[in-house]
């Protein structure tokens, strides 16, 4: 099982990617995915712009998806993330892990996403609508809480 | 300990502070470690003293790979510095 | 937030279903699906068959979600079931949870896969492809553990 | 306590064993709990015998929700029997 590992500009398609997964094997008897979205900010947030770093994106993530398959049995695992302008309501990253069962499927997809959230080089910046202001989104301690439990 | 030429490349905040997406430096015999390297770089101008002030909230990833403050610099091409991650 | 549940002889399309639940809000930024499957067992099953209690399937995983929807902070939650004859690959059920924040969402999806398995009247029986043998598959002891931690 | 009719519904091997998948029947007084329809069912012929030899292997449901074997019957219009769920 080789993780499928994309960083691209592009918006991407669940069902497509989806459909992939499952095409490998006869024996997934369960598909998690977990799509992260731009949210609005109660209608503030005019865009997200995703900085990234080359290279060590790919890497990172890959190592993270590595992990990940020799932790659980897995029958097939994606992991894809956007950078640029991003607008609310899109997406922003999608991670598919399909196994034989779910306990399986779901832990690798919580785990992917908390240690992705942690340790792949991505930041995000805020533009605000009414252009007042805008930052870089701060890391969350919870984050770090949640990669702390795997 | 010879002089050594890597390249460093920032990210997000500290790239917006230091003014610089990326520049190659020659690092004088005695930066042993990323703390030295930062110790060194504050003192490079008011955009890395800004950027670095709180060395505690740099990450820094030598060839791609993330590393602590006490990793040594033995074998960097590419040294990163950056804020906490706030991707997925 | 009103859950949607649909117990149904057809199949049905996960990026429709996820598209109309992401519809309903723009303060969403995560959303958790599964999607379990029928195994082909290593090739010997040739298809299974789902029998169903009508109305009360309905109602009880409406309970479930209605359980979900009061312990997470959902802004969208979905559970679809499949009845009758469902061939190695195909769909078997469907569960989608959409909140601000990824816990909630991947906690919200697995409780109601975990209360599904257990709760929901759904029972399935196996038709060999050699046609040599065939039987009700049985419960796993897994699952009732499973649903015992929430 | 008086005779009740109620529907009683039978799914899976529950159904398959006994040959039936519904059936009105009237309780006769003293079938208080789900225990008594159960042990009472169990004398209605080989096939009943059989899907309830192991009564704690049997789910109940009255009137579409699930009870445990004491719950008592009173009110109940539609009573359900079956083996351990196994749907998702």
């Amino acid at each position: 099982m080789q993780p499928i590992v994309r960083i691209q500009r592009e918006d991407f398609d669940l069902a497509a990617e989806t459909g992939r997964l499952r095409e490998g094997s006869r024996d997934i008897g369960a598909i998690v995915t977990f799509s992260g979205l731009c949210r609005d900010e109660a209608g503030t947030l005019a865009a997200l712009e995703i900085e990234h770093y080359p290279g060590m994106a790919e890497a990172e993530i890959g190592r993270i998806a590595e992990e990940a398959a020799s932790r659980w049995p897995l029958l097939g695992l994606a992991a894809l993330h956007r950078y640029g302008r991003i607008l609310p309501g899109e997406n922003i990253v999608l991670v598919i892990a399909a196994s034989s069962h779910r306990q399986a499927a779901f832990e690798a997809a919580s785990f992917l996403m908390d240690y992705l959230k942690t340790r792949a080089p991505f930041w995000k910046k805020q533009h605000l609508r009414d252009g007042s202001a805008s930052g870089w989104v701060e890391a969350r301690e919870t984050d770090e809480e949640a990669a702390g439990r795997w | 300990m010879t002089d050594r030429a890597v390249k460093l490349i920032y990210f997000a905040w500290v790239r917006e502070r230091i003014g610089l997406a990326e520049e190659h430096v020659t690092l004088p015999g005695g930066i042993a470690t990323v703390r030295d390297l930062l110790a060194w770089l504050q003192a490079r101008g008011d955009g890395y003293a800004e950027a670095l002030k709180v060395p505690e909230a740099i990450r820094v990833a030598i060839n791609q790979d993330h590393v602590p403050h006490g990793a040594g610099l033995d074998g960097a091409r590419e040294i990163a510095l950056f804020p906490p991650m706030t991707g997925g």
